[in-house]
C-alpha cells in the first residue's frame, strides 16, 4: 500500500511539474489526492462520542430533560448578585488604585537575559513587554518572554519542599544542609557538585566563586540542552580564548547565513530582527535591500525572508561553508572537489556579492552549527574586512564559557566512579534532557545527597532527595548579561506564589548562615561592583531603568589563529571520512538511512516550557502544528518512506529508536529528518502531560545538534496532528502579493494592480464618513518573520482561552490574530510567505449587518466594535466574515475554576464566557485607556501614543498602529505607499488593516527577473 | 340536540377573548415593571454594612471632602475606597471607643481589611472611567445623588444602560463647572445655556462617539 | 307601543336538500318575510342571494388591519434604527429602507390576517355558544345533512299559528318551535 | 371530468361522508395508534435530553466549528420550514385556482405544515450560543436600551416564521370551525361535546355565517400566497445576503421557493399515502389526488433543477474565481458525494414520474417521496457546508461533520412532529367534512334567480 501512496505522491510531483512561474500549488497530499488526507480532512466522524462526558444514567437523563423545560420557564427579569468591596488597611503610597504600574525587570534563557517591562495591577503583574530603553533587546520581546505571564501563575508548579517526597520544609533543608557541611567541608568540598545552566549573572557568579573558596575542590557543570557549545568551541578554535561574537545588521548590505536562525531564536534574535528589518524595509525614496543568502539544514522561519535558500543535509553545510571560504579566498583553504553545480554556483554568487560589499556583509554561523563552521565563519568575515563594521568580538558574556557537554560527561563519570557526595541541581532538568548515551540517571542515583532546585516537580525531582520549589523569574531578585553584556537588573514583582526560592538564595544556604535573601546578595555583590560612594544612586538607576548604563562590552581586537581555518578543513574531512566509514558498517537500506537534525521546539524550547498553554496552543511557524512535535520529512523523502503527515515513523540511532509521527514539510532537505526537543515529558504539569514524543533518546554527547547516521521506516498507526492552517496555496488568489525589489523600481503600484478594488464611490449607500480619529493598521510582508510573538502578546493582552489539542483539531481554536503561512513554488524548495491576519476593522463590515442583535457595529473612530455581552451567538458574523478571523467560545473555555489564573488576567477586558462570539478590537482598552489620558490633560493623542499588544511586540516593527485621518501619523504615510494593498478588497470590505507587500532583494546573477 | 351550554356563556366566551388581549398586555408590563424596579436595580435600598457609615454626618455635618476618602477619584477609573488607617486618622481621637467603631479598630489591629458591601456595582463587562467623568465636568451628585443626605449609603440611581445613555446623548443636561464637581448641593442656573457652553469648553465628544459601543464595553 | 316578547324565538323548518330550502327561502322572503334565517352543513351561494345578504364587510377590515400592519411595521423599523439608538452597523445608514422591506411585509399580513379572522367571528357574532336553535332537537342534523329555514318572532309579519301555516306550504319534512 | 376518476369514490352522500370522516375521531382508538404514538414520544424524549444537554454544556457538542458556523441545525431549520410550505400553498393557491381536489387533502396538510413550523422554530434556538436570550430578536423596550437589528436576515426570520405560524393557525382553525361544528353534533361523550363546543364556538352553519365565513376564508387565501411565498425567499437571504461565495445569489428566493414546495408535496404524500390506508379513506383521497400531487413534484423538481443548473452556469459565465472555484469544489471537493446524491435525488430520480404507471403507483410514489425528502436535506446540507468551509482565505478552509447530538436534535424533532401528527389524527378530522360535502353532487343547486 506504500507503493500506491509513493504513486500518488509521485502523480503530484508531476502535476506540480507542470506548474511554474507564479503559479500556487496546493498543499500537497491534497493535490495527490492522498487517502489519508482525506481522513485529516475528515476529522473523527462521531466527534461528539467525547462530549458524553460522564456517563449516562436515569437521573442525569431526567436532569437534562428537566434542565431543557426549565429553559423554557426562564425570564428577563436579572439581578445581579451583592458584591463586596475591600479597601487596604493601609494603602501603599505609589499604589493608586485601578492605575497599572510598570515594572522594568528581565528574563533569561539559555543565561541570556533580555529586558522586559512587567505591567502590574495592585500588585498583579499581568502582561509583559520589551523594555524599550534596555540597550541590547530595545523593546522587542519572543514568544518566551510574552508567555512568562502564565508560567508565573501555572497552577502545577511546584509548591512543596519535598523530603524523599514527603512534605517538607525550607528550615528544615537548612537545618539539614548546615548539619551535613561540615563533613563535607573537611575534604575540600571534593564530593560537592554543582549544576547549573549557563550563567551570566555577575551575583550567581560571584556567589559561585565565594563557594569556591570555601570548598575549594568542589565542581560547577553547567549544562543546559540548548547551549552554544558550537560558537564557544569555535571561537576557542579560532582564537584560542573564549570570544563572544555578535552583528550588527543595521550596518550589512549582504547576509549569508549559515544553518543559523538568526531572526527568531536564540539570545539575540529580538535584536538582529529589528536592524535586519530597518535594513531590508523599502519606502518610497528608500529603496535598498539587505540581501539573505540562507544555507540550512533544516527549514528555519528566518529563511522566510531570504532571497535565496538552499536546504541540504547537515553534513553538507561544513562543505558550503568550505567552499565560501575558498571562494572568499581565506588564507590556507582551497575549493572541496565535487561539490554539485547548483550549490557551486550558490556559493560562487554569494562569495562574489560578499566580496563586493566587504565590510558591509555579514556570515553567520548558526548556534547549532559544528565548531569547524564558526571557525570558518570567523575566517571568512576577517577576510571580508567585516570585523569592526559588522561584526563585533568582544569578551565572553557568560561568567566562565565552557565546554558543557564535556563538563556534564566528566560529572556523569564522577558520579559513576561515587566521587560525588552531594549534587545540588539548579533549575535544569538533566535526567530529561541529558545526552542519552551518558544515562544520566543512573549515574545520578549513586550520589548519595540529591538536591534539586526547580520551577516544577519535574523528571529529575523524582530522583532527588530534596525537591526545592524555585522562584519564578518574575517573583526573585537577580541580575544577568544580555548577550552584547548588558548588565540586566531582575527584581521581583510579586512575592513568590508558592514559596519558591531564587538560585542565589539556594546557593546562601550553603555560604551564608543564616542563609540572606536575594535582595541582601544582590544588593551586597553590587555594592562591591559599584564601590561605595554612588552606590544607592546606582542601584536606584539601575533598577528604574532594568539595567547597568554603560555595562555592554565594547569590541575588542582577538587576534584569528592562522592556522585555525586549515584546521577547520582538515576536521571537516575527518568528520566526513569517519561518517561514511560509519555508513559503510551500519545496517539498513541505504534509502532509510537518514541524516538526523534535532533543534529545540520553536514554542516549548528543551521542554522547559511543556507545560504553558500559551506555548503549548501555539501554531509552530512553519507547520502551524500545534500540542504536538513531529519528524519532519522532504516530501520527496516521505514519498519514499511511503509516508503521509501523521503516519507513525520509527527513527533509529547510535542503537536508541523513538516512535514519531511524519511531517511532510516542504522546503525541508532530502536525506534529512528533523526532530524537536521538549515534547514527551514524563513528569510535568497537567497542560503539557501526553503531548509528543520525547527526542531526547537520540541524542549523544558526540552528536549534540545532527547525527549523520540515523535510520526511519514507517511503521503502523496514525497520530491526529491538530493543525491551524491545513492548506497551504493561495489557489491564485493575491493573499500575500510579492515582488522583487527591480519590479517595485519598474513599476512601484504592481501589487495594487493585481486586483483591482472598487473606487469608494461605488456604492447603493452614501458611506459614514469619519472626522476625529479614524484608526488603522499597516502590516509590512517584507519584514515578517513569522516568529509568532504577536500572537502571544494578543493572548496575553485580551484574556484570549486555551483551549486544548481536541477543540484545535475541530478548528476552534481562538487566536484573534494568526500568522497565515503559503507556499510559493517547487515543492522541495519553495518560497514561504508570513501573513499575519487580525480583524480588518472594514468600514463596511459584512459581519455587522447580518448580526440579528447589533452586538457588532461600528465605532465613531472606524472600530468595529463587538459586545460579547450583547452577544447571542448566531455565529452568522464569522460565517459571513471572509477573513475568518471572529473566535467563538463553542463551549466554556476561559478557566473560571482555578482561582490563581484570574490573577493573571488583563481587567481591562471582558473575560468571554461560552456562546458569545469574539474577536481584534485593535486593543480598544488601550485606545481608551491613551483617550483619557490625553482628554484629562486636554491635549490630543499623539501618534504612536497608542501601541496595540501585537505592534508592541514586533520584534521587526512589521505592525503599525495609528490614526489614518492624521496624514502625518506613520500609519497613513505607510498607507500612502504604493505597495499598500488590502486582503480581499474587491469585496468592497474597505479593510482598516492593510498591508504592504513583501518585497524581495534577488542576486540577479542568481535570479534574473521574469518578465 | 339539547344546549351544551348555557346562556351566559354566549356573554363570558366573548369578554374573555377581549380580556385575553388585555392580560396578555397586562403581563407584558408587570414584566418591563418588574425590570426596573428597585427589586432589581437596587435603587434607594440600604445594604447591610459592617459599619453604619453615614455619608449624611460626614459631608454635611463635618463638611468633609468627597476626595479625603475617595483619593484616586480624579486620577483613576476607580474612585478608591479608603483604607482603614484614614477612618483612624479621626478615629483613634474621637469617639475612640465607641462599639459602633469597633470593626475598625479591630481592622487595624489585626491588619484585617473591612469587607464592604458594593452599593454602585456595575457588571464586570462594563468599564467605567470616574476620573473622566470628574474632568469632564459630571458631579458626584449627578450618579450617586445627594450623598450629603443619606445617613445610610444608598444607590439613588438605576444604574442602568438606558439611563447611562440618556447621559452619554445629552451630557448638556448634566455637565457643570469643574470647580462645582464635588459639590452635591449645587444647582444650576440655567442649565441649558451653560450645559451648551461647558459641553464645547471641556470638549465632550459627540453623542456618536460616546454612545459608540466600546466607549463602556470591551 | 310595546308588545310583550312572544313565546317563540321562531320556527324552524326542515328540508331534505338544499334545492328545496333555497327554494323555501326565495318563497319566504317573496311573501314578505325578512328575519329569516337558514341553516346547511355546507355553504350555498345562492341561500345568500335568496335571504337578499350584503356582501360581507371581512375585506374592508382586511384592508385596514393590512394598512395598520404596514405603517407599524415600517415605523417600527425607522424608530428604532435611526431615532431610538442609532449605530453605524456595516456603514450602512441609518434608515436602510431597502433592508426594512421584508419585516414590514411580513407585519402587514400578520396584522391583516387577524383582523380578517377576528372580523369575521365579529361580524357572525359568534362565539354564541349557546342559541335557540340548538334548542331544536333535530337541529344536530344541520351539520350532516339537512337543511333548516328559520323564521324568528322578531319578524314584523311573524304570526305563530299563520307562519306556522306558511311553512307547512313550502313541503318541509317538519316544522318546529324554536324555544328561547 | 371527463375521464378523470372523480374525486370522491361514487354513491357517497353528504350523510355518509360525515359519518365515515367523523366516525375516525368519534369511534375508539386503533391499537396501532398507541404504538405509533408511543415510538413517537420516546423520541420526544430524546430530544429533551439532547437539549438539556446542549443547555449545560454548550453548542459546542454539535460539530460547528469556524469556519464552518452552521451545519446540521440550520440545514434542519431549512429543511422542516420547506416542508412547511406545502399546506398553505394547497388550501390557499389552490384554493384561490379553484382547484376543488385539494379539499381532501388540505386539512392535514395544513397541520402538516404547523408542526414541521413548530420543528422548524427548535433550530433557531438552539443553534443560539446563548440561547436564554434569545427573546433579544424581539422587538422589546429592553433597560439597556437597544433593540434587534433590522437589516439581519435572522430578524427578517424571526418576522417571516412567526408570522407564517401565525396565519398558518388561524387558517387552519377557521377551516376547522364547520368541522368542530359537526363533532360536537355527533360525538356522544359530554365532555367531547363540551370540548369541541367550545372551539366551535357555536357555529351553526346559518347562511349568514356561511356568508362571511367564505369571503374571510378568501381573504386568509390571499393573504396567505403572498406569505407563503415570502417566507422561503426570507429563508433564502440567510445565504443570498451573505458575501460567500455559493450563498451570495440572487437567484436563491426563486429555487428555495420552489424547493420548498416540491419538499413539502413529498411530505405530504408521504404521510398520505400510508394515512390513506390506514383509515381506509382512499374513496375521498383518491389516486387522482396522488396523481396530481405527483405531477406538482415532478413541476417544481424540474424548477429545483434549473436552479442548480443555473448556479453552475452563473459561475462560469460570471468568471469569479472565487464562484469558479466553489463549484467545482461541490462537484469534486471533499463533499462531491453529498452533492452527487442530492443530484440524484432531486433532479434524477423524479424524472421518473413522466411515466405515468410511476404517478399512478401510490407504493411507487411513497418511495420517490421519501427520496425527495432526503435530497432536499442533503441540498440545504451541501449549500451550507460546502460554501462555509472553503470561502476565501485559503488559510482558514476547514471540514465539518455533524456529531450524534446533531443526529440525536434532527431525531427528536422528527419525532417531536410525528407525536403531533397523531395527536391531530386522532382528535381532530383529517379531512374538511364541510368541503367535502360542498363537492358532493347533491350539493349542487339548479336555476336560480336571472
Amino acid at each position: 500500500m506504500s507503493h500506491e501512496k509513493a504513486n500518488s505522491l509521485e502523480s503530484a510531483r508531476a502535476r506540480l511539474a507542470g506548474t511554474r512561474g507564479r503559479e500556487f500549488w496546493r498543499s500537497l497530499e491534497e493535490l495527490a489526492g492522498d487517502p489519508s488526507f482525506q481522513e485529516v480532512l475528515e476529522r473523527e466522524f462521531p466527534a461528539g462520542a467525547s462530549e458524553w462526558g460522564e456517563g449516562l444514567d436515569r437521573r442525569r437523563f431526567l436532569q437534562l430533560a428537566a434542565a431543557s423545560l426549565a429553559f423554557a420557564g426562564l425570564s428577563a427579569c436579572t439581578r445581579q448578585p451583592l458584591e463586596s468591596i475591600v479597601p487596604y488597611v493601609r494603602q501603599p503610597e505609589e499604589i493608586v488604585p485601578g492605575r497599572p504600574r510598570l515594572f522594568a525587570t528581565a528574563m533569561t534563557l539559555g543565561g541570556y537575559a533580555s529586558g522586559l517591562l512587567v505591567e502590574s495591577h495592585e500588585g498583579r503583574p499581568t502582561k509583559i513587554e520589551g523594555n524599550p530603553e534596555h540597550p541590547a533587546t530595545q523593546g522587542a520581546t519572543d514568544v518566551f518572554a510574552q508567555a512568562l505571564i502564565l508560567g508565573l501563575y501555572d497552577p502545577d508548579r511546584s509548591q512543596l519542599v519535598l523530603e524523599a517526597g514527603e512534605i517538607s520544609t525550607w528550615a528544615r533543608f537548612i537545618a539539614r544542609m548546615s548539619a551535613a557541611l561540615p563533613a563535607l567541608q573537611a575534604n575540600g568540598g571534593a564530593g560537592i557538585r554543582i549544576l547549573t545552566g549557563t550563567v551570566t549573572s555577575p551575583t550567581l557568579g560571584e556567589q559561585i566563586r565565594a563557594l569556591r573558596t570555601r570548598f575549594p575542590k568542589m565542581g560547577w557543570v553547567q549544562y543546559e540542552p540548548v547551549s552554544r557549545d558550537g560558537a564557544r568551541l569555535g571561537a576557542r578554535l579560532a582564537f584560542g580564548v573564549p570570544v563572544e561574537t555578535r552583528y550588527d545588521f543595521a550596518k550589512a548590505d549582504v547576509v549569508v547565513s549559515l544553518d543559523a536562525d538568526f531572526l527568531v531564536e536564540g539570545p539575540a534574535s529580538v535584536r538582529y530582527a529589528r536592524n535586519f528589518a530597518a535594513n531590508r524595509r523599502v519606502r518610497v525614496g528608500h529603496e535598498r535591500m539587505i540581501r539573505l543568502y540562507a544555507v540550512e539544514s533544516t527549514p528555519t522561519a528566518t529563511a522566510s525572508l531570504a532571497d535565496h535558500r538552499l536546504g541540504v543535509p547537515p553534513s553538507e553545510v561544513p562543505f558550503l561553508v568550505w567552499a565560501l571560504a575558498a571562494e572568499i579566498g581565506v588564507t590556507g583553504v582551497e575549493l572541496p572537489k565535487a561539490l554539485p553545480e547548483e550549490r557551486a554556483r550558490f556559493i560562487r554568487e554569494a562569495a562574489a556579492d560578499l566580496q563586493r560589499n566587504s565590510g558591509h556583509g555579514i556570515v553567520i554561523p548558526g548556534d547549532y552549527a559544528p565548531a569547524e563552521v564558526h571557525v570558518l565563519a570567523h575566517a571568512i568575515n576577517e577576510r571580508l574586512g567585516n570585523v569592526g563594521t559588522t561584526v563585533l568580538r568582544t569578551d565572553p558574556v557568560e561568567v566562565e564559557p565552557v565546554d558543557q557537554v564535556a563538563s556534564l560527561s566528566t560529572l556523569v563519570d564522577d558520579m559513576r566512579a561515587g566521587r560525588v557526595d552531594l549534587l545540588a541541581i539548579v533549575g535544569e532538568n538533566p535526567v530529561f534532557d541529558a545526552p542519552a548515551d551518558l544515562e544520566f540517571k543512573e549515574a545520578l542515583l549513586k550520589v548519595p545527597l540529591r538536591l534539586h532546585l526547580a520551577l516544577e516537580e519535574d523528571e529529575t525531582s523524582q530522583y532527588c532527595h530534596w525537591h526545592l520549589p524555585e522562584a519564578h523569574p518574575l517573583e526573585a531578585w537577580s541580575d544577568a548579561r544580555a548577550y552584547d553584556g548588558t548588565v540586566t537588573v531582575m527584581q521581583p514583582l510579586i512575592e513568590p506564589l508558592y514559596g519558591g526560592r531564587s538560585a542565589h538564595e539556594f546557593l546562601s544556604v550553603f555560604l551564608d548562615d543564616p542563609p540572606r535573601r536575594g535582595l541582601e546578595i544582590l544588593r551586597e555583590h553590587w555594592r562591591l561592583m559599584a564601590g561605595r560612594e554612588d552606590f544607592e544612586t546606582l542601584w536606584r538607576q539601575s533598577l528604574h531603568d532594568g539595567f547597568v548604563v554603560g555595562s555592554v562590552f565594547g569590541p575588542r581586537k582577538f587576534a584569528l589563529r592562522k592556522p585555525a581555518a586549515a584546521e577547520a578543513v582538515s576536521a571537516i574531512r575527518a568528520a566526513a571520512r569517519d561518517a561514511t566509514a560509519a555508513a559503510a558498517t551500519a545496517g539498513g537500506a541505504p534509502t532509510d538511512r537518514f541524516e538526523i537534525v534535532f533543534r529545540p521546539d520553536p514554542t516549548i524550547h528543551d521542554g522547559r516550557f511543556a507545560n504553558n498553554g500559551w506555548l503549548q496552543e501555539l501554531p509552530k511557524p512553519l507547520s502551524k502544528m500545534t500540542w504536538d512535535n513531529a519528524a519532519y520529512l522532504a516530501p520527496a523523502a516521505a514519498r519514499r518512506l511511503g509516508v503521509a503527515s501523521g503516519d507513525l515513523v520509527a527513527i533509529e540511532a547510535g542503537g536508541r529508536a523513538i516512535e514519531a509521527p511524519a511531517w511532510i514539510l516542504p522546503g525541508h532537505p532530502d536525506g534529512a529528518v528533523t526532530v524537536h526537543f521538549g515534547y514527551g515529558r514524563t513528569a510535568c504539569g497537567r497542560v503539557g502531560k501526553g503531548t509528543g514524543f520525547d527526542a531526547y533518546p537520540l541524542r549523544s554527547s558526540a552528536a549534540m545538534w545532527s547525527h549523520p547516521g540515523g535510520t526511519i521506516f514507517k511503521i503502523p498507526g496514525r497520530r491526529d496532528l491538530a493543525c491551524t492552517q491545513e492548506h497551504f496555496a493561495m489557489e491564485g488568489r493575491d493573499l500575500v502579493r510579492v515582488g522583487t525589489i527591480a519590479r517595485f523600481q519598474k513599476d512601484p503600484e504592481f501589487a495594487r494592480k493585481m486586483e483591482e478594488a472598487p473606487g469608494r464611490d461605488l456604492n447603493l449607500y452614501p458611506g459614514f464618513n469619519y472626522e476625529g480619529h479614524a484608526w488603522g493598521v499597516s502590516i509590512d510582508l517584507s519584514v515578517c518573520t513569522g516568529c509568532n510573538a504577536c500572537v502571544v502578546a494578543c493572548v496575553a493582552e485580551n484574556n484570549i482561552p486555551v483551549v486544548g489539542k481536541d477543540q484545535v483539531r475541530r478548528g476552534r481554536e481562538m487566536h484573534w490574530l494568526r500568522v497565515d503561512r503559503y507556499y510559493e513554488g517547487d515543492s522541495e524548495s519553495p518560497d514561504a510567505h508570513m501573513q499575519p491576519v487580525m480583524c480588518m476593522q472594514c468600514e463596511q463590515a459584512p459581519c455587522e449587518v447580518v448580526c440579528p442583535v447589533g452586538a457588532t457595529s461600528h465605532s465613531s473612530e472606524g472600530l468595529n466594535d463587538m459586545v460579547y455581552n450583547r452577544c447571542v451567538g448566531t455565529r452568522y458574523c464569522s460565517n459571513n466574515c471572509p477573513y475568518k478571523v471572529r473566535r467563538f467560545n463553542f463551549l466554556q473555555y476561559s478557566d473560571e475554576k482555578t482561582p490563581v489564573l484570574k490573577l493573571g488576567r488583563n481587567p481591562d477586558v471582558t473575560v468571554r464566557s461560552r456562546g458569545v462570539m469574539e474577536k481584534c478590537t485593535y486593543c480598544v482598552q488601550r485606545i481608551n485607556a491613551a483617550r483619557i489620558a490625553a482628554e484629562k490633560e486636554d491635549r490630543p493623542i499623539r501618534d504612536g501614543e497608542i501601541k496595540t499588544a501585537c505592534q508592541q511586540a514586533c520584534p521587526t516593527q512589521a505592525i503599525v498602529f495609528g490614526d489614518i485621518n492624521d496624514a502625518q501619523s506613520r500609519v497613513a504615510r505607510l498607507k500612502a505607499e504604493p505597495a499598500n494593498y488590502g486582503l480581499m478588497e474587491h469585496l468592497n470590505t474597505r479593510p482598516r488593516t492593510t498591508y504592504l507587500a513583501k518585497l524581495r532583494n534577488p542576486n540577479p546573477d542568481l535570479e534574473p527577473e521574469k518578465t | 340536540m339539547a344546549q351544551i351550554f348555557h346562556r351566559s356563556t354566549n356573554t363570558i366566551s366573548r369578554v374573555s377573548i377581549y380580556a385575553a388581549v388585555f392580560i396578555a398586555a397586562g403581563l407584558a408590563w408587570v414584566l418591563m415593571a418588574l425590570d426596573r424596579s428597585p427589586y432589581t436595580t437596587r435603587q434607594g435600598i440600604v445594604l447591610g454594612q459592617p459599619v453604619p457609615f453615614s455619608h449624611e454626618h460626614h459631608v454635611s455635618g463635618l463638611g468633609i471632602d468627597c476626595r479625603y476618602c475617595h483619593t484616586s477619584v480624579e486620577t483613576s477609573w476607580f474612585a478608591g475606597m479608603p483604607p482603614t488607617a484614614t477612618c483612624m486618622n479621626c478615629h483613634k481621637l474621637i469617639w475612640k471607643d465607641s462599639d459602633m467603631l469597633e470593626p475598625v479598630r479591630a481592622s487595624l489591629r489585626e491588619g484585617r481589611p473591612i469587607v464592604w458591601t458594593r452599593v454602585h456595582d456595575l457588571p464586570d463587562f462594563v468599564y467605567f472611567d470616574h476620573s473622566i467623568h470628574v474632568a469632564k465636568g459630571i458631579g458626584c451628585a449627578s450618579c450617586h445623588g445627594r450623598v450629603d443626605e443619606m445617613p445610610l449609603m444608598r444607590q439613588s440611581a438605576p444604574l442602568q444602560m438606558e439611563w447611562c445613555l440618556d447621559c452619554h446623548r445629552h451630557p448638556e443636561r448634566r455637565v457643570r463647572p469643574r470647580d462645582q464637581v464635588f459639590d452635591l448641593a449645587w444647582q444650576p442656573v440655567d442649565q441649558a445655556t451653560l450645559g451648551a457652553r461647558l459641553v464645547r469648553e471641556y470638549g465632550i465628544r459627540s453623542a456618536r462617539d460616546l454612545t459608540s459601543c466600546s466607549t463602556c464595553h470591551r | 307601543m310595546k308588545r310583550k316578547p312572544p313565546r317563540l324565538y321562531g320556527l324552524l323548518a326542515e328540508f331534505g336538500s338544499p334545492q328545496e330550502l333555497v327554494e323555501a327561502a326565495e318563497a319566504a322572503r317573496s311573501s314578505g318575510y325578512r328575519r329569516l334565517d337558514a341553516f346547511t352543513p355546507f355553504p350555498i351561494e345562492r341561500l345568500s342571494e335568496a335571504l337578499g345578504h350584503r356582501p360581507s364587510k371581512v375585506p374592508m377590515l382586511v384592508l385596514i388591519g393590512a394598512i395598520l400592519g404596514a405603517l407599524l411595521g415600517y415605523g417600527l423599523q425607522y424608530w428604532i434604527s435611526a431615532v431610538s439608538y442609532p449605530l453605524n452597523v456595516g456603514g450602512r445608514p441609518y434608515n436602510s429602507w431597502p433592508a426594512f422591506i421584508p419585516v414590514t411585509f411580513e407585519l402587514t399580513i400578520l396584522v391583516a390576517g387577524v383582523f380578517t379572522v377576528l372580523g369575521m367571528l365579529a361580524l357572525n357574532g359568534l362565539p354564541t355558544p349557546y342559541h335557540p336553535v340548538f334548542n331544536v332537537p333535530r337541529f344536530a342534523l344541520a351539520s350532516r345533512d339537512r337543511y333548516f329555514l328559520c323564521v324568528e318572532s322578531k319578524d314584523t309579519k311573524f304570526d305563530e299559528a299563520a307562519t306556522r301555516v306558511f311553512l307547512e306550504g313550502l313541503r318541509p319534512s317538519g316544522v318546529f318551535d324554536v324555544e328561547w | 371530468m371527463k375521464d378523470k376518476p372523480p374525486l370522491i369514490a361514487p354513491g357517497y352522500t353528504s350523510a355518509t361522508v360525515t359519518d365515515k370522516i367523523s366516525a375516525v375521531v368519534l369511534r375508539g382508538t386503533p391499537r396501532w395508534w398507541f404504538a405509533a404514538f408511543g415510538a413517537a414520544f420516546l423520541l420526544v424524549m430524546l430530544f429533551l435530553f439532547t437539549l438539556g444537554h446542549l443547555f449545560l454544556k454548550g453548542v459546542g457538542i454539535y460539530g460547528v466549528n469556524i469556519p464552518v458556523g452552521w451545519g446540521w441545525d440550520i440545514t434542519n431549520f431549512v429543511w422542516w420550514i420547506g416542508i412547511g410550505h406545502a399546506g398553505t400553498l394547497i388550501s390557499a393557491i389552490l384554493l384561490l385556482l379553484r382547484q376543488e381536489w385539494r379539499n381532501s387533502i388540505n386539512r392535514f396538510a395544513e397541520a402538516m405544515t404547523l408542526f414541521a413550523v413548530a420543528c422548524a422554530g427548535v433550530f433557531p434556538v438552539v443553534h443560539l450560543g446563548r440561547p436564554w436570550v434569545m427573546y433579544w430578536l424581539f422587538p422589546y423596550p429592553s433597560t439597556m436600551g437597544v433593540w434587534p437589528q433590522f437589516r439581519s436576515p435572522l430578524v427578517w426570520d424571526v418576522f417571516a416564521v412567526s408570522t407564517y405560524a401565525t396565519i398558518s393557525l388561524l387558517f387552519w382553525f377557521v377551516g376547522l370551525i364547520p368541522d368542530l361544528a359537526t363533532l360536537r353534533d355527533r360525538s356522544r361523550n359530554r365532555f367531547a361535546r363540551i370540548v369541541y363546543g367550545m372551539l366551535a364556538m357555536g357555529w351553526r352553519g346559518s347562511a349568514r355565517h356561511w356568508h362571511n365565513y367564505e369571503s374571510a376564508y378568501l381573504m386568509l387565501a390571499g393573504l396567505a400566497t403572498p406569505l407563503v411565498v415570502s417566507v422561503h425567499s426570507v429563508v433564502s437571504f440567510d445565504f443570498a445576503v451573505g458575501i460567500i461565495p455559493g450563498w451570495h445569489s440572487t437567484i436563491f428566493p426563486p429555487y428555495f421557493v420552489a424547493g420548498a414546495i416540491f419538499s413539502g408535496f413529498a411530505m405530504v404524500l408521504t404521510l398520505a399515502i400510508p394515512l390513506r390506508a390506514l383509515f381506509g379513506l382512499e374513496d375521498f383521497i383518491t389516486d387522482r389526488h396522488l396523481q396530481n400531487m405527483a405531477k406538482v413534484m415532478l413541476a417544481t423538481g424540474l424548477i429545483v433543477g434549473y436552479g442548480y443548473f443555473i448556479e453552475i452556469f452563473m459561475a462560469w459565465y460570471g468568471d469569479n474565481k472565487y464562484d469558479m472555484y466553489m463549484t467545482v469544489n461541490r462537484m469534486l471537493g471533499p463533499y462531491a458525494f453529498q452533492f452527487w446524491s442530492l443530484i440524484a435525488c432531486n433532479v434524477v430520480v423524479p424524472q421518473l414520474l413522466w411515466i405515468k404507471r410511476a404517478r399512478r403507483s401510490p407504493a411507487f410514489l411513497f418511495v420517490i417521496a421519501i427520496v425527495v425528502n432526503i435530497g432536499m436535506w442533503l441540498e440545504r446540507y451541501v449549500i451550507i457546508v460546502t460554501s462555509l468551509h472553503r470561502d476565501f482565505l485559503p488559510s482558514s478552509w476547514g471540514m465539518y461533520s455533524g456529531t450524534i447530538w446533531d443526529y440525536s436534535t434532527f431525531i427528536g424533532t422528527i419525532g417531536v412532529f410525528l407525536a403531533l401528527m397523531f395527536l391531530f389524527i386522532r382528535f381532530l378530522p383529517m379531512i374538511s367534512i364541510f368541503e367535502m360535502r360542498a363537492i358532493l353532487p347533491e350539493a349542487k343547486v339548479e336555476g336560480g334567480k336571472e
